[in-house]
């Protein structure tokens, strides 16, 4: 019985446990038992997940389950990766899960989906046949569901917000269950292994491949939250409890990545020119609508939300250029690209956890998710601080962190992917370059507003005056991600070796300092290095500081400056809003803001204003455009339908009868 | 000439080419617009005389001289002829904003560079691979004349389309006939005249030489 | 242990000469100015009697400020960096930090996130308002400086600069050509708007509303200021020099011998110089532009990147 | 204008600013009390015993406040730091934010409205500092003496360091003055 073996047994036993905990425990004691449980199993998860990724090899097969097959879990190396992501970012969620959840999501039914909902994230990619894959990913996707209805009867919004989730995630899985079942239906058998083989048999069938290839891509981009199908994330997420909201941002929309990864890899190796077109088009997209979106977002959730469509664009950019690499005999910037969407994965999940869990402790102290309410929560909350603030330089790209080295990863992907003969990479490649420039570059603003805006200077509210840090676990939670973080962003060549390792990538080597060189490109980063040299220079700064200030301590004065103004105060500050009014004016086109400034005046005069309210509404766009008039339609539609149905059992047993001549008809034909 | 100066002098012939293509999107100022395309007019006449010197035709390098006296001299000169008699018009307004129009002409740039493929292919000359230039140049010009209000914006367009479609025939054909390219310049140059006298009459009628005051024309 | 030690060495000269030449640039710059404004002139040496002062004086600091102190400190330190990756006495760098040019926009980026938070951290809404469009500037000008860092590193084939610069030695006619020229220039109007230069932001204002770098450092006195204002200034003659060194990349001391290194050190002042006095007279020609024309102006450097790329692959 | 044209003005016009005058007495040399009698005619800044900062020499940023003046006092200062009389050589530069500043110009008679601003910019202002009152009207209120809406001249709110005379006094006086902080 090799590890695996033993760690998808433990992993599924504890989470049973845990689920069973969670609806027999008495309330006081359900959050440490259920939530210490559930972080064991992602734990075992995690575990599991590191072994399978290292090239040890197990299964679990359910025969009884299902009475039409058996269902197996075997991850592969690959699957191990995203299996062991899930696992982390479970583990530190519900760790955080313990000390945050109050309220409706501590009840039993929150608690039972919560302790479901992490293995099945972490079942996806372990998953080795059509059936059980499907299986579980409906799994996810209904315990997902639940957790998000937590908070319905206090808050509206919810419940639009869930709608909107479940149906977005049952038309992927539809999207998804078709396509798989074309595959089926082709190769006769139903393991990934199998429905592979017939890929390669069948290549030249055309049509069917294709639309089958289609299917799956749209199922996939869904749960990833790739531009248009992303709707359902910037409602979802801030609805969601924090601790959940993490896990589906983190791990969750890194299993539509995994499906994308997939097809490229596993299922249909060499996928068509088109796909991986698409692929770079979409990613681009989502990329820059995700990122635009959310540097203009004030509630802090659904900024993260619309990040997370950002960082899933950047994915599929390095994807789809991998395929294109590939195809025009590139391999070695091929193998680059595909580490480099790997990477981002990794990344994305730890930074985002982290900030997840940073946002919802800043919730849990001051009741607020909207920024242009917050401010100076740096001195009160300083470890929420800390790990925001690193979860942010994360995610906007910046040294030392596992963002840093991913975004490097991609970047070095497409300077040297643009030397072979290729027309249309060589096309390619400078717009995706750009696209990802400026979406790294909003996203560091972004960032930078986020966490300046949110912990610098002075609160905005009188819900920052009585804010306090988070208790331990969740501050462990936090702490440990924004860790995780950071040693991977110094380790970046094991890290790049480990993910390399799971897609048979050549040419990505580690130094022993722990750098990253790529062989295949000829670049190298060394990140300790890089630390290395910063620190003494910083050191060298510091220390004429230090002197200085005894020389020549500071004096403190009450109030920063303000012009001589006598009457200052916090909401002269500058807000999110105002943070982001450059940028709605700049791309004031892609956002349509709708503005309305009203003035009130006194009654005796006309030029004496009394009060000038400004009020700024930033919609989804793409939600407006697409989904609005096809809702329309579709309740249209059904008013029609509901002519169909009047009560009259008579009517109903006359659709019976016209439906069985019509079977007839069709069999006997 | 050596080989790696025909084929630098020809690629810095094609990049001011394009450079001055972007430049008259990036400024507003129609003086500015007319001085590139003037510029525009030399380049394209040094990129004849290299392909000349390089083939060591004498033909062709009487239509470098040609082509420097129209496109460097009497084409610009009409059109700030033109421009002088629409006076006080010296900024564009355009339709589409010059952020969004630098945009729209890199990605018909890269549009330019692959689909003149074909035409690239079709010989190993170093010239035929600064092809897409011309192909972008007759983009750009389009865009130009789809985007711009003032009828003196239409046309520097027009010209650039006019200068686009010279370098192509050009590089691929080793030179077009001597009495086509003639033709092709005067019937350009009969072109802008027409249009310096409309818009003088546009002027004197509307005040303006907003375009779109145009669909006030129409009977309804 | 030798090519280490040595290599420490040139990277320290040129740590060195930047920090004694960087006040000295904007002095001249501003000198320069003076002369064309007709002018006497405050002198070179100004910005270092400023700095002397201000080193000198009481910092003040206003309650509710957290990052007055670190932030500072955290922008001179990545400009040090910065200094000490980019090839401008000579293309030595430090064994294993090639100088990659991603890592030294990324370096440069961190400083510009310390300056922007030290804006917010203020509380004011001067301070929020520079950081906010500083902000969008910087991110503005990333699509440019990420294309026009492809564009020069294609014909060395590598993002590290110290390549680059040794490609440029070896084939200097790379130099001249269509592509690297329109690159260079895409990146000069990244750096100036990046530096806060004219026609983005003038450096020189007084009125609060128009103000992007200086309203970030409104709250800042004493040696806070002085350390902003060091880390500007070396960031300005950093990439002022690195635009230099790309047009005339001549000079460059390739090995970390002294006769080397003497003759990069001066080559690199007669460049800083010579920037310096082009640039501060170009400003008197120029105006700033409208915050929000400022897109207009960074979307033309960006085709202008672009087009290098393009125009890179026609001629080979 | 054209830039040509920019350009040609330049080289017509050439150096505009006036030759400078010999530096000032050494600035640790308290300058003699006023004569007291306010017909005095003006001279150039007095230091008052007190001694002024050797840190600022070469150096020195000015706040300028407008405590509440006509504005005649503000044309003065305007032209000190413009080409002709160009105080920037002597090291002193107008700045934006007392925290930048060593020394606070104030003119103008101190209103009511303006009397809080100003203690506020003064104590704004990082050690050491310099405060100087330039025009009769900061000096001692001048022609709005026991006005309703003044409170005094600048020494009557904030420490005052240097004092410049007139009404307006003369762009060299206040140069002059700027000059015995700088030492240049």
């Amino acid at each position: 019985m090799t590890a695996v073996d033993l760690g998808l047994r433990l992993h599924l036993a504890l989470a049973a446990a845990g689920v069973l905990v969670a609806l027999a425990a008495a309330p006081e004691r359900r959050a440490r038992w259920a939530g210490s449980l559930a972080a064991t199993a992602a734990a075992a998860g995690l575990v599991t997940g590191l072994a399978a990724m290292a090239g040890t090899e197990g299964r679990l097969t359910l025969s009884t389950a299902l009475p039409l097959a058996p269902l197996t879990l075997a991850p592969d190396r690959l699957g191990g990766l995203f299996m062991a992501i899930a696992g982390g970012v479970g583990l530190l969620a519900a760790l955080f899960g313990i000390g945050y959840a109050h309220g409706p999501s501590s009840s039993a039914t929150s608690w039972a989906a919560f302790v479901a909902f992490l293995p099945s994230v972490q079942l996806v990619p372990a998953a080795a046949d059509v059936v059980s894959f499907l299986l579980v990913w409906e799994a996810m996707a209904i315990t997902s569901t639940v957790l998000l209805l937590a908070d319905h009867e206090h808050r509206p919004q919810v419940l639009s917000a869930t709608r909107w989730y479940a149906v977005m995630t049952h038309l992927g899985f539809l999207a998804l269950l078709a396509g798989f079942a074309v595959l089926v239906a082709e190769s006769g058998g139903t393991t990934l292994d199998e429905l592979a083989r017939a890929v390669e048999s069948h290549r030249q069938q055309g049509g069917r491949y294709h639309g089958a290839l289609a299917l799956l891509t749209i199922g996939f981009a869904a749960k990833a939250g790739l531009v248009p199908l992303h709707v359902w994330l910037p409602r979802a997420h801030p609805e969601a409890p924090s601790h959940v909201s993490a896990v589906m941002s983190g791990a969750m929309a890194g299993t539509g990545i995994y499906g994308l990864v997939l097809i490229a890899v596993r299922l249909m190796p060499e996928p068509p020119q088109w796909w991986a077109l698409a692929l770079v088009a979409l990613g681009i997209a989502s990329a820059l609508y995700g990122i635009l979106q959310a540097s203009v977002a004030t509630d802090v959730k659904r900024l993260l939300g619309y990040s997370t469509t950002e960082n899933s664009g950047l994915m599929a950019i390095a994807l789809g250029l991998a395929v294109l690499l590939r195809a025009d005999g590139e391999t070695g910037p091929a193998d680059v690209a595909l580490v480099a969407c790997l990477m981002l994965a990794v990344s994305h999940a730890a930074f985002k956890t982290t900030l997840f869990l940073g946002a919802g402790s800043v919730v849990h102290a001051t009741g607020e998710r909207d920024l242009d309410r917050l401010g100076g929560l740096l001195p009160r909350m300083p470890w929420t601080a800390t790990a925001f603030a690193l979860g942010g330089l994360g995610a906007a790209a910046l040294p030392v962190t596992a963002g840093f080295v991913s975004e490097w990863v991609l970047l070095q992907a497409i300077i040297h992917g643009a030397r072979g003969e290729g027309r249309v990479v060589a096309v390619v490649m400078p717009l995706a370059l750009a696209a990802v420039a400026l979406t790294a570059g909003l996203a560091l603003l972004t960032m930078v507003k986020a966490v300046g805006v949110a912990f610098l200077a002075r609160g905005r509210s009188e819900a920052v005056a009585t804010a306090r840090e988070a208790p331990a676990p969740m501050v462990t939670a936090m702490l440990a991600g924004a860790g995780v973080l950071v040693l991977l962003g110094v380790a970046a060549g094991p890290l790049a070796v480990a993910v390399a390792g799971t897609v048979d990538a050549r040419g990505i080597l580690a130094t022993s300092t722990a750098g990253l060189h790529l062989a295949a490109v000829d670049a190298g980063l060394e990140p300790v290095r890089l630390t290395g040299g910063v620190l003494v220079l910083t050191a060298l700064v510091a220390g004429p500081a230090i002197l200085l200030e005894r020389r020549r301590p500071r004096r403190r004065t009450t109030l920063p400056w303000g012009c001589g103004g006598v009457r200052t105060s916090p909401r002269m500050e500058y807000t999110a809003t105002s943070y982001a009014e450059p940028l709605v004016r700049v791309f004031g086109d892609a956002l349509r803001p709708t503005r309305d400034v009203a003035v009130t005046r006194t009654d005796r005069a006309w030029f004496v204003v009394r009060e000038v309210r400004f009020h700024q509404q930033l919609e989804d766009v793409v939600e407006q455009a697409l989904y609005r008039p096809l809702q329309a339609v579709l309740n249209r539609t059904a008013e029609l339908a509901r002519g169909v149905q009047n009560g009259s059992i008579h009517r109903y047993l006359t659709y019976s009868l016209a439906a069985l001549i019509a079977v007839l008809a069709a069999v006997s034909r | 000439m050596p080989a790696t100066t025909y084929a630098q002098l020809v690629g810095t012939a094609a990049g001011v080419l394009l450079l001055s293509a972007v430049l008259v999107v990036w400024r507003r100022s129609l003086i500015a617009a007319v001085r590139l395309l003037a510029l525009q007019g030399v380049a394209l006449a040094v990129l004849v005389a290299v392909m000349a010197l390089h083939a060591g035709e004498g033909a062709l390098l009487l239509v470098a001289v040609l082509v420097l006296v129209l496109k460097a001299v009497v084409l610009p000169g009409a059109v700030r002829r033109a421009m002088q008699l629409a006076a006080g018009e010296r900024e564009e307004a355009p339709l589409l904003n010059p952020t969004a129009a630098l945009l729209a002409c890199v990605a018909l740039a890269g549009l330019a560079y692959v689909v003149s493929a074909p035409l690239v292919e079709i010989g190993d000359d170093p010239a035929l691979r600064v092809v897409p230039v011309g192909v972008s140049l007759v983009l750009i010009g389009l865009l130009t004349i789809a985007s711009r209000r003032r009828a003196m914006s239409q046309l520097i367009g027009f010209v650039m389309m006019d200068n686009g479609i010279a370098t192509v025939a050009l590089l691929t054909a080793g030179g077009v006939p001597l009495v086509v390219e003639l033709g092709v310049s005067l019937d350009v140059l009969l072109v802008v005249l027409i249009l310096a006298v409309l818009t003088t009459r546009m002027r004197s009628v509307f005040g303006d030489t907003d375009l779109d005051e145009l669909r006030e024309l129409r009977e309804e | 242990m030798i090519a280490w030690l040595s290599a420490v060495a040139a990277v320290t000269v040129q740590l060195v000469v930047m920090v004694a030449a960087a006040p000295l640039v904007v002095g001249l710059a501003r000198q320069s100015r003076a002369w064309v404004e007709g002018r006497a002139g405050a002198g070179v040496l100004q910005p270092w009697r400023d700095l002397r002062k201000l080193l000198l004086k009481e910092p003040v600091q206003a309650e509710g400020t957290r990052l007055q102190v670190a932030a500072p400190v955290v922008l001179l330190a990545t400009s040090l960096m910065v200094c000490a990756q980019v090839p401008l006495v000579g293309t030595v760098s430090l064994p294993g930090l090639p100088g990659d040019l991603f890592v030294v926009v990324s370096v440069l980026l961190v400083g510009t996130v310390a300056l922007a938070v030290l804006g917010l951290d203020s509380g004011t809404a001067f301070g929020g308002m520079g950081s906010s469009r500083h902000m969008t500037i910087a991110a503005l000008v990333e699509p440019t400086v990420l294309v026009a860092v492809f564009a020069v590193s294609i014909p060395a084939g590598s993002s590290a600069l110290s390549q680059i610069m040794n490609e440029r030695l070896a084939a200097p006619s790379t130099i001249a050509s269509p592509a690297s020229l329109m690159a260079v220039v895409a990146l000069g109007i990244a750096v100036l708007a990046e530096t806060g230069r004219l026609p983005v932001d003038n450096p020189a204002t007084h009125l609060e509303l128009t103000m992007v770098h200086e309203a970030m450092v409104l709250e800042s006195s004493g040696r806070d200021l002085a350390w902003v204002e060091l880390g500007s200034w070396l960031r300005l003659a950093a990439l002022v020099g690195l635009v230099g060194n790309l047009l005339v990349p001549w000079g460059q001391a390739t090995t970390a011998s002294p006769g080397a290194l003497l003759v990069g050190i001066l080559t690199l002042l007669a460049k800083l110089a010579l920037s310096a006095v082009v640039l501060g007279a170009a400003e008197v020609f120029l105006a700033k532009v409208r915050l929000f024309r400022v897109p207009e102006l960074l979307a033309g450097s960006f085709a202008l990147a672009f087009l290098a790329v393009t125009t890179s692959y026609l001629v080979t | 204008m054209s830039a040509l044209r920019l350009a040609r003005l330049i080289r017509r016009v050439g150096r505009i600013a006036e030759p400078a005058l010999p530096a000032p007495l050494p600035i640790t040399l308290p300058a003699p009390l006023p004569a007291d009698p306010p017909t005095d005619p003006p001279t150039d800044g007095r230091a008052l015993p007190s001694e002024l900062p050797s840190e600022l020499r070469g150096s020195v940023q000015v706040r300028h406040v407008d405590a509440g003046s006509c504005n005649g006092c503000e044309i003065e200062v305007g032209a000190a730091f413009g080409p002709v009389y160009d105080a920037e050589r002597y090291g002193a530069r107008l700045v934006a934010s007392p925290r930048h500043a060593d020394a606070v110009l104030v003119t103008g008679v101190v209103t009511r409205n303006m009397a809080e601003p100003l203690r506020r910019t003064v104590e704004a202002t990082p050690r050491p500092r310099v405060v100087l009152a330039v025009g009769d009207c900061a000096v001692d209120c001048g022609l709005f003496a026991r006005g309703h809406a003044v409170v005094g001249p600048a020494s009557s709110v904030v420490d005052v360091d240097l004092e410049v005379r007139g009404c307006p006094p003369e762009p060299e006086q206040i140069v002059a003055a700027l000059r015995r902080v700088t030492g240049r």
